[in-house]
C-alpha cells in the first residue's frame, strides 16, 4: 500500500518523532511503499543539521537520512514551520538575510501543498503527533 | 492531478496556549484550495476555539476568531460541535462566533466514515 | 495538585486553564473553601480567550502587575503545566 | 474519542497511552463491547514501561509489524495524541 | 557561595513519552552535587517512573529505572509517593523500582511547606 | 524581591515563552531584579539567531535580546539541551565539528549548575512550562 506520514511533534522533548521513524522503517520491510513523510510544527526541527546528539542517544536526524537515502524517501518539511524555527534552506537564508543555512541533507523545504497532495494520492496517511 | 478526497480535520485543542488551532487552520484551507472537501470538527477544548468576543491584544497574538470567520470564503462551511460538549462547558450557539452545525456526539463515527482521511489537531 | 494546598495560598490560572474558571467546570474546586484559598485568572488570558462575562463569581481577574504582586505575597511558588 | 468508533473498529495504544490498557483503568473502555472493538497495545511501549505482566486481558500486544498489518486492515487512521 | 536550599521536585510526567522525566533527574542530581537537600514526589503519570521491570531496549532509550537506582549514590533518599496514586493504578509497592516513602495526599501540602523551592516536571 | 525563571516550553508551539517574557518584563517595570532567566528543555529554542518569524508576529528572540540589554539580564541556555537542538556557540560548533555557530547574542550556554545558583540566591523562583 501506499502510505504518507506526518510528523508533528519534537523530536527533543516527546517519543513521538522516534515512534514515527520506526513505523516507517516497519512498513519498508513489510513491503510497503511511503510516497512521503511530512514535517509540520515542532517535528520540523529534526532537519536541523547543527544537531549533536549525546552519543549515547539515538541521531534521529542520521537515521532518517540513512532510511530517506535507501528506500530513496520524500521528506518534506513546511516551509512555514521551519522558517520560524530557524530552519533554512539556501532560498530561505538569503531571503531573511541569515548567514547560515542549515537544512539537513536528504530534507526538501515545501509549502503546504505537498501535505494536501500527499493526503490526496496515498492510500493511508498517519498522523504521529497531533 | 489532485484526487478530490474529502477531509475531516478534528480540533481538540484550545486556541492560543497552544499553535495547533492555527496550524489546523492553515491545513484546512490549503486543503480547500486544492479543492478537497474540508470539514471541521471541534470536540472537547477545541470548542473554545469558537467562543466570541476573543481579544488577544495583550497576548499580541492573532485574533483566532476571525480567522475562523475566514472559512466560509474558503468554502469550509460544514463545521461541526456536539451538543453534549457545548452543554458540557455550559454555552449556547450564542457564545459562538460562527454558524455551527450541532450534531449528538454518537454521529461522530459517521463523520468520520463519510470521510475519505481525518486529522487530528 | 489542588490536593497541595493549605489555608492561605492562592491559585492564579493562566493561559489554557484560564477556561477553568468557567461556572461550569467549578466542580473542580469545590473542595476548596472560599476563606482559605484565593482563586484568580490572568486578565490578559482571559480576555484573549472571550471570557471576560463568562466567569463563575469565585474567580478575580488579575493583571501582569497582579501576578507579580501574587508572586511576592507567596513565598513558595509551584507551577503546574 | 472513543465517542467516534463504530462496530469494526480497532484501538491501538502507543507511547504513553499503554498506561491505559492497565486493569485499573479500564472503566475508560467499558462502553467499547469487546465483539466489536478490538483493543491492544504497542508491544515495544509496553515492554519499556514494565508493563508486560501488569495489561487488562481485554488488550492484546500487537509488535511493530502488526501496527503496519492494522494500518492496512483499517482505511481510516484516526489518530489522538 | 551557595545556600542550602532544600528542593521539592514534583514529577508528574510518565517516562519515556517524554524527556520531562529525565530533565527532572539531571536537575536534582545537579541540586545535589550543589549540596542542596532534595526530595522527590511522584504523583498522577509521574508514579509510572517507578514501575520496576522496564525494558526499553526497542525503543533506544536509556532505561530511567536504571537512572532512578542511582539516586542514593547521589545522597537523594526523600522520595515519596502517595498511597491513593499508588492504590489508583492497581498496583503495590512490590512492583516499584525503588524504595519509596508512602504518604497520605493531604500531607502534600506539608511536604511542599517544608522545602525552601519547588519545581515541577 | 531577586526573581529568577525558568523557561521550558518550545516558543514556537505553546504561549508560555511569550507569558514568560510578558512576566519578566513586568516584574522590572514594578522594580524587581531578575537574577537570571534559564532557558531549559525545547524552552533553549528561542536562543536559536537563525529563527525569522512571519513579519506578523511577535519576535520573542529580539524581545528578549532588548529586554536583556537594558536591563542587562543573564540570559543562560542549558548547554546539554542546546546542542542536542543544534543551538551551538563557537566553542560547541567547533567541538561537535558543525560549520557555524547560531547561539544568538545576548544569550550564553551553560549548565544546570546555574539553575542550582539561581535556585540559591533567588527570593523566588518561576517555571514557565514543566
Amino acid at each position: 500500500m501506499k502510505f504518507s506520514l506526518i510528523v508533528h511533534a519534537s523530536p527533543f522533548s516527546a517519543q513521538t518523532s522516534s515512534t514515527a521513524y520506526r513505523y516507517a522503517k516497519c512498513l519498508l520491510e513489510e513491503g510497503h511503499q511511503i510516497f512521503r513523510i511530512f514535517y509540520y510544527g515542532d517535528g520540523v526541527l529534526v532537519a536541523n543539521q547543527q544537531i549533536a546528539p549525546p552519543q549515547d542517544e539515538t541521531n534521529l536526524l542520521s537515521s532518517w537520512q540513512s532510511l530517506a537515502k535507501t528506500h530513496n524517501l520524500d521528506l518534506v518539511v513546511c516551509i512555514a514551520a521551519a522558517v520560524k524555527r530557524g530552519v533554512l534552506d539556501d532560498n530561505e537564508a538569503q531571503r531573511y538575510d541569515k548567514e547560515n543555512a542549515n537544512l539537513a541533507l536528504g530534507f526538501e523545504l515545501s509549502g503546504l501543498g505537498q501535505l494536501a497532495e500527499a493526503i490526496a494520492v496515498s492510500d493511508r496517511v498517519i498522523t504521529f503527533g497531533n | 492531478m489532485i484526487d478530490k478526497k474529502s477531509i475531516l480535520i478534528i480540533n481538540q485543542s484550545a486556541p492560543y496556549g497552544s499553535s495547533k488551532a492555527r496550524e489546523s487552520l492553515d491545513v484546512a484551507l490549503t486543503c480547500s484550495i486544492f479543492e478537497m472537501p474540508v470539514s471541521l470538527l471541534f470536540i472537547g477544548d477545541g470548542l473554545y476555539q469558537l467562543i466570541n468576543n476573543q481579544s488577544p491584544d495583550a497576548l499580541s497574538m492573532k485574533k483566532h476568531e476571525a480567522m475562523l470567520s475566514a472559512l466560509p470564503m474558503y468554502d469550509i462551511e460544514n463545521i461541526y460541535i456536539t451538543e453534549e460538549d457545548l452543554e458540557s462547558i455550559g454555552l449556547t450557539e450564542n457564545d459562538l462566533a460562527i454558524p455551527v452545525t450541532l450534531i449528538q456526539r454518537d454521529a461522530i463515527a459517521s463523520l468520520i466514515q463519510q470521510n475519505d482521511s481525518v486529522l487530528t489537531f | 495538585m489542588l490536593n497541595g494546598l493549605s489555608s492561605g495560598d492562592a491559585v492564579l490560572l493562566i493561559e489554557d486553564a484560564v477556561y477553568s474558571a468557567l461556572e461550569a467546570h467549578q466542580s473542580i474546586f469545590k473542595a476548596l473553601s472560599p476563606d482559605d484559598i484565593q482563586l484568580s485568572a490572568l486578565e490578559a488570558d482571559i480576555q484573549a480567550r472571550g471570557l471576560e462575562d463568562k466567569l463563575s463569581p469565585r474567580f478575580s481577574s488579575v493583571n501582569d502587575q497582579g501576578f507579580v504582586k501574587l508572586s511576592c505575597e507567596h513565598d513558595k511558588i509551584v507551577s503546574w503545566y
